[in-house]
């Protein structure tokens, strides 16, 4: 079995829903960042593939990859800076604890 | 044949690495593993004939990304107090396997128009020329420069001390 | 096309509010000044739309001094006025009313640029609600109007104002969310917010399978809570009692005809065949308006909280006119709009100044008070009058052609009964005005009022004025009938005469 | 019909008092000239006194009795109304003209000395104004909806005049009462204009007559209008059951009550039922009713009256005693025979106020027990009161007589069961009219103050009035005013004069009234009897009639305030705050509840939210999977 466009998207999907739980299921704030970046990570792997596979000779994923990665490393960073901004003011970055604007 | 063979290691890799992100205790090592998944996503850059790709995924994400990550573990000490789970742990994973489930059955019941042409081999240069050239995606670039520029004030403002 | 006299009119007092608001550094004097220029022009230029308004046969159902110019053209909403004979008395009204209020908030101190800014924008909603011909612009028009009442209430009311305020702008929305319901379904049954196309072309304008029967209860459910009819009565009292006295002679003058003027415009004109379907259920809640309003009148003891009971018993007789569907009937429920304008009016604003010189406002402390403001007592007594309908006041005449007109009316099944059932309104209502009139004014007087002001230069003048429209209406009601017909004979043949 | 030409000075006749009160409200009043406002006011209604003696012989001078002027358009809606204020000149609106205008001069004459020096001087006589030009115009109107205005307008008047002294609460609590009273009968007449309207699409009275001849008006609706429009007239002309209201009208100043129970007000009632005769001609049942209440009510009114210790209260029962003769007159006889008693009723009603009032002026009180043995000291006073309680007895020749024989004859022959209360009445009213005169006048005075005689300007109208009272029932000795106001047979005066009392009837009138007169004497002069061992002996019946049958407790006690304002309104009241309110507060607390519930779903938890986007997400791929 020789690989196949198949082989990546289900990886994606893996590495996606992977993401996906830790973004949804933990409470630090740096994890949900982190698992953001995987589903970035995840995301790229398609857009990749999908550039190799359907239209091998045009690059079109690779460019929108690259905003893709440029996007994350913006996002990234104002989340971090967000993340010590509260740290700083409420000593925690536990999510279920960060409810302020709750109500 | 090597390309299956790297195509796989470098996706037990990679996923190993994610699934100890989500689920290490502390939070330092998960960061250490994330470094490690983006490596190996940058492995299946190359795997995918996407070399300049892999060279930012490691410039950018192993190299910028995962030290601020790091260095935001430092400032707020959270290694102390590492990595729990909230209160809908079960639902969420049941969420995430059910989404997994489907978008698997999406990936496999989709008919995909592949095409069996060859990829292109250097595509560096090519890059450079859809980004720069011609009808090509200057604009965008253009928008990413004022973005990342944006992000420095932004960022600076908002851990700034008073 | 012809000058503008409507735009000006709807217009002037929103210019008046805006340079109130925007000119930095006005003196509460100036402001008031302000506010008087800018609600006396849009009376005399409404004043000259009277005299000038075609009172001939062949002006029936033509609306006069029209304007239009598109506003939404992608669904055909236009700017789109005009008046006449049903709203050109309305529009009198308002803009009488309106320059009256500025006179009557003259000793209004709180935040005053704001305040007359917000009397002025509502003066202009009113204005617009009665001008429109468009039915968007009609509903704009009319939801305009919460805002300032909204804040008039809140700021400078009394009591429980934040409640009735509250109250007040939930019924009002509540009313009219579904009589926006009415009028999309309206739009799209027949393509046209044109009101007059609407008319003419009647039900046969309907194109979709939408039952009418609903549309007609939207409609008339926004209209319902204005006007008020039971049981959607009870924000009114609560508004009445804590508003300002300006606002609660606007909200009694002008704002709840607003309720009548739409049931006769859009209900009528516009479904006649499902009004006639339903009018015997509507006559029934005008006999429970009338009876049981002035029932209920007779056990208040707020002075402010009585006038207000009255107007619902007195919007009684405007839906017993309107659903007997009678010419004389519809006809009596426009004169009844306009003289407990007037008369309502006169009543809240003297007894404003009872409450704002005596600064008691139940009525069993009070008494004897025609000792020490004779001049107070003589105006409110002939108020008291006319809302009792007593020959010569334009109460009389409004009711009298109510009455007669409903009970001659037979357009609609068991009319009679519910009229003769109304007339014990008329008792209750000289009981429940002697009442009031005796408490507060006769008897022994109190020697803690005995230095009360009687009323001021301006506080009689515009009383006066009050007074004078309302024997004038009184003993010469053509003034009013022979414009009111024009406007109401061509709704009155939908039902056959 | 005859055009009468110039029409202005008609319309004057009632315009003149109208613009009297017009001047006096608002330019007399505020310079503070209190004689001028008498002048203009007793000017007034002298011009209309002129004016309606001018109608009176033009219309004598007419063959047919009715002239006709032109009219004015009031109330005019396309087809659907047609209201024209026009006049009715006919000999009803000039008799009644006559009553109204003599009636009222002399009153407001008289009232120059009774009103002098009160506060309220000026709205006195702008009032008197204004009364005396509704009740002108009321006779004079030619529409039945215009009628009805002056007709309100009438009971307005009386209002304000009755709660003149608006001060004391009695006086404001009994304007009231007169007022509402009065308007529970207007609601019939109301009805009956309604009926009529809905009927015929017309209210012009010549119209309705027209058509009620012809029968097109007819059967029940006929009866039901005419009963419509007697109980307006039982609630003006103070009729039973709506009779409370008039006695505690003399709250008022008495000569307001002189002219509220002579010419204006309470007359009102009888002259509509005479305006609207020809509708009860047709309806049987509608003149047994006239008639039967109008029996009931003189005899029942006449009881009343002999118990009451106040004066004016006395004469009030006596007025409602003799309203119930006129309204039997009217039903058992006709126009002329009720109106003739209306006409000299008039008259000695209106003396026997005005001398009540002198008396009261005198002594400060309108209470008979602390009077007594004024003969000597207000002889004028004492002659006039004289006179005219002779006349209402009806003792020949005296103007009562005519016209009270009239009434008794016409019922013996129609309905001798109400002749018989007629005829009983006749003995009380004597009974309880020379109780007066011998309380008042005879025996000691028992009173504090030193009294004397009333001023001029109090006695002459006083004694223009005796004159009437004895001369003018003698229009009718030749037949004169039956011919007038409809038919009936001429003859020469001194037949007329001397062969009334050989009927055998008048002399039968003659012993009952004499026989009242004759207990009074033996009770309250002679005292052969004593009143207090009367009293004690009958003590039930003294309760009773002492508290006039329990009427007011009735009607203000039990009905008005224990069953509809306690009860009924305020249990709407309440219904209202809590029921239809409160349905209110509690759907808006309820959504608010609903809310607070509600709200909790949203936890905050940005990732419970995501994992529901997840989940939706899920959802919508399935379904499209499934349906596409």
């Amino acid at each position: 079995m020789t690989l196949g466009l198949e082989h990546y998207l289900v990886l994606s999907v893996v590495l996606f829903s992977i993401g996906l739980y830790g973004a949804l299921a933990r409470r630090s704030a740096v994890i949900i960042l982190m698992s953001i970046e995987i589903m970035l990570n995840a995301a790229n792997i398609a857009l990749v593939a999908f550039s190799r596979y359907v239209v091998p000779g045009l690059l079109t994923g690779q460019v929108f990859t690259i905003f893709s990665i440029v996007v994350g490393a913006a996002e990234v960073t104002v989340g971090l800076a967000i993340i010590i901004a509260i740290y700083r003011r409420r000593e925690t970055i536990d999510v279920t604890k960060i409810n302020l604007m709750k109500w | 044949m090597g390309l299956e063979i790297a195509f796989w290691v470098l996706t037990v890799v990679a996923v190993a690495a994610a699934l100890a992100v989500v689920s290490l205790h502390n939070i330092f090592r998960a960061a250490l593993a994330l470094i490690l998944c983006f490596l190996a996503v940058a492995g299946l850059f190359v795997t995918l004939s996407a070399d300049f790709l892999a060279a930012i995924q490691v410039l950018i994400y192993v190299g910028a990304v995962a030290v601020l990550i790091i260095l935001a573990i430092m400032l707020t000490r959270e290694v102390q107090r590492g990595s729990f789970s909230n209160r809908f742990n079960a639902p969420v994973l049941l969420s995430a396997i059910l989404f997994l489930g489907v978008a698997v059955f999406a990936v496999m019941a989709t008919s995909w128009p592949v095409v069996t042409l060859p990829p292109l081999e250097a595509t560096t240069t090519a890059l450079g020329s859809e980004l720069f050239g011609e009808g090509g995606y200057i604009l965008p670039v253009e928008i990413s420069a004022l973005l990342l520029l944006v992000v420095i004030i932004g960022a600076i403002t908002l851990v700034r001390e008073k | 096309m012809e000058f503008s006299y409507l735009s000006l009119i709807i217009f002037l007092p929103l210019a008046g509010a805006l340079v109130i608001a925007l000119t930095p550094g006005l003196s509460a004097r100036l402001v008031r000044y302000i506010a008087a220029i800018f609600t006396l022009v849009p009376l005399v230029v409404s004043l000259v739309l009277f005299a000038l308004f075609d009172r001939s046969s062949d002006a029936a159902g033509v609306m006069q001094f029209e304007e239009i110019m598109s506003w939404i053209p992608a669904i055909d909403a236009n700017y789109h006025l005009g008046v006449d004979g049903l709203s050109l008395p309305l529009v009198l009204l308002t803009t009488l009313i309106g320059f009256l209020v500025v006179l009557i908030s003259w000793k209004v101190g709180l935040r005053v640029r704001q305040y007359f800014a917000w009397l002025l924008l509502l003066e202009t909603s009113i204005l617009g609600v009665f001008c429109s011909l468009d039915l968007l612009l009609f509903f704009f028009f009319w939801e305009v109007e919460i805002i300032p009442m909204y804040f008039l209430i809140v700021i400078w009311g009394s009591g429980r104002k934040e409640y009735s305020a509250i109250k007040y702008v939930v019924y009002t929305l509540f009313g009219s969310a579904l009589m926006l319901a009415g009028i999309l379904s309206l739009y799209f049954a027949t393509g046209s917010f044109n009101m007059i196309e609407l008319s003419q072309g009647g039900l046969a304008m309907i194109q979709s399978i939408l039952p009418i029967a609903p549309i007609f209860f939207l409609l008339l459910a926004g209209f319902a809570v204005k006007l008020p009819v039971f049981p959607f009565h009870t924000w009114l009292p609560d508004a009445h009692t804590d508003a300002p006295t300006a606002v609660s002679v606007v909200l009694a003058g002008t704002l709840i005809k607003m309720g009548g003027y739409g049931m006769i415009r859009i209900c009528l004109g516009i479904l006649p065949e499902v009004a006639r379907d339903f009018a015997p259920l509507l006559l029934a809640l005008a006999v429970v308006n009338v009876v049981y309003g002035a029932a209920v009148t007779l056990k208040q003891t707020d002075i402010k909280r009585l006038i207000a009971y009255s107007s619902i018993s007195h919007m009684g007789f405007v839906l017993l006119g309107v659903f007997a569907l009678g010419e004389l009937s519809i006809t009596g429920a426009g004169l009844q709009m306009f003289s407990h304008g007037i008369i309502t009016g006169l009543l809240f604003a003297v007894a404003g100044i009872v409450m704002h010189n005596t600064g008691e406002r139940t009525i069993g402390k009070l008494g004897g008070l025609a000792k020490q403001m004779p001049v107070v007592a003589a105006i409110f007594i002939i108020g008291s009058l006319g809302a009792m309908a007593v020959p010569s006041t334009s109460g009389f005449v409004a009711e009298v052609s109510v009455f007669l007109g409903a009970f001659s009316s037979d357009a609609v099944w068991g009319v009679r009964i519910f009229t003769a059932i109304c007339l014990i309104g008329v008792i209750l209502a000289a009981a429940y005005v002697l009442w009031l009139v005796q408490r507060v004014f006769f008897g022994p007087a109190r020697g803690k009022f005995d230095g009360v002001a009687d009323a001021s230069k301006l506080e009689k003048a515009y009383c006066a004025v009050f007074v004078a429209v309302i024997f004038l209406v009184g003993i010469y009601p053509a003034i009013l009938t022979d414009v009111l017909k024009t406007g109401i004979a061509p709704i009155a043949n939908l039902f056959g005469g | 019909m005859e055009v009468i030409s110039p029409s202005g000075p008609v319309w004057l006749i009632f315009l003149l008092p109208l613009i009297a009160f017009a001047v006096i409200f608002l330019l007399i009043k505020p310079l503070n000239k209190p004689k001028l406002a008498s002048f203009i006011s007793i000017i007034a209604v002298l011009g209309s006194l002129a004016l309606s003696t001018w109608l009176l012989f033009s219309l004598l001078s007419s063959p047919e009795h009715e002239l006709t002027v032109p009219s004015l358009n009031w109330l005019v809606v396309g087809g659907a109304i047609n209201i024209q204020f026009g006049l009715i000149l006919d000999s009803l609106t000039v008799v009644m003209l006559m009553v109204v205008t003599v009636v009222s001069l002399l009153v407001q004459i008289y009232s120059q000395g009774y009103m002098r020096g009160d506060p309220g001087y000026h709205r006195y006589f702008a009032l008197m104004s204004l009364f005396t030009a509704s009740m002108l115009g009321l006779v004079m109107a030619s529409d039945l909806l215009v009628l009805f205005v002056f007709w309100e307008l009438v009971g307005l008047c009386s209002y304000l005049l009755i709660g003149f002294w608006f001060q004391r609460p009695a006086a404001a609590n009994a304007a009231k009462k007169a007022f509402i009273v009065t308007r529970f009968g207007d609601l019939g007449f109301l009805a009956a204009i309604l009926v009529l309207f809905s009927q015929t699409g017309t209210l012009d009275i010549a119209q309705l007559h027209g058509l009620a001849a012809a029968g097109v008006l007819g059967g029940a609706v006929l009866t039901w209008v005419a009963i419509g429009i007697f109980l307006g007239a039982v609630g003006k002309s103070g009729q039973f059951p709506l009779h409370v209201w008039l006695p505690d009208a003399m709250e008022g100043p008495t000569p307001v009550s002189a002219l509220i129970h002579a010419a204006t007000m309470v007359a009102a009632g009888v002259f509509l039922v005479a305006r609207m005769y020809p509708l009860f001609e047709h309806s049987p049942t509608a003149l047994l009713t006239v008639a039967t209440i109008g029996g009931v009510t003189a005899i029942f009114a006449a009881t009343m009256a002999m118990v009451m210790t106040d004066i004016k209260r006395v004469l009030a029962y006596s007025t409602i005693s003799q309203l119930g003769y006129m309204m039997l007159g009217l039903g058992v006889g006709g126009i002329t025979i009720g109106i003739f008693h209306l006409f000299n009723h008039a008259f000695f009603k209106a003396l026997l106020f005005l001398s009540a009032g002198s008396v009261n002026h005198a002594t400060g009180t309108f209470d008979m027990r602390r009077m007594g043995g004024l003969k000597r000291i207000m002889p004028w006073t004492y002659a006039t009161f004289l006179v005219a309680s002779l006349s209402i007895v009806g003792i020949w020749p005296l103007a009562g007589f005519w016209s009270k024989e009239e009434i008794l004859a016409t019922s013996l022959e129609s309905q001798p069961l109400l002749f018989y209360l007629a005829l009983i009445t006749v003995f009380l009213t004597a009974f309880y009219m020379f109780r007066i005169v011998f309380l008042t006048f005879g025996g000691q005075y028992r009173g504090d103050t030193k009294p004397h005689e009333s001023s001029r300007v109090m006695v002459i109208p006083m004694v223009v009035l005796a004159v009437l009272a004895v001369g003018s029932g003698w229009v009718n000795v030749t037949g004169g005013f039956d011919q007038f106001l409809g038919h009936g047979e001429g003859h020469s005066f001194a037949q007329g004069f001397f062969g009334a009392l050989a009927h055998p009837l008048a002399w039968l009138s003659q012993v009952f009234a004499a026989g009242g007169i004759f207990l009074a004497y033996a009770i309250y002069s002679a005292r052969w009897l004593s009143a207090e061992r009367i009293r004690r002996r009958f003590f039930p019946v003294y309760k009773l009639l002492s508290n006039k049958y329990w009427f007011d407790e009735l009607y203000e006690n039990i009905l008005v305030r224990g069953i509809l304002l306690n009860r009924f309104f305020a249990g709407l009241k309440f219904f209202d705050s809590r029921g239809v309110d409160g349905a209110v507060n509690r759907i808006a607390d309820t959504v608010v509840t609903v809310g607070q519930t509600s709200r909790k779903v949203q936890t905050g938890q940005l990732q419970l939210y995501g994992m529901f986007i997840v989940l939706g997400i899920l959802a919508i791929i399935l379904a499209m999977y499934f349906t596409g």
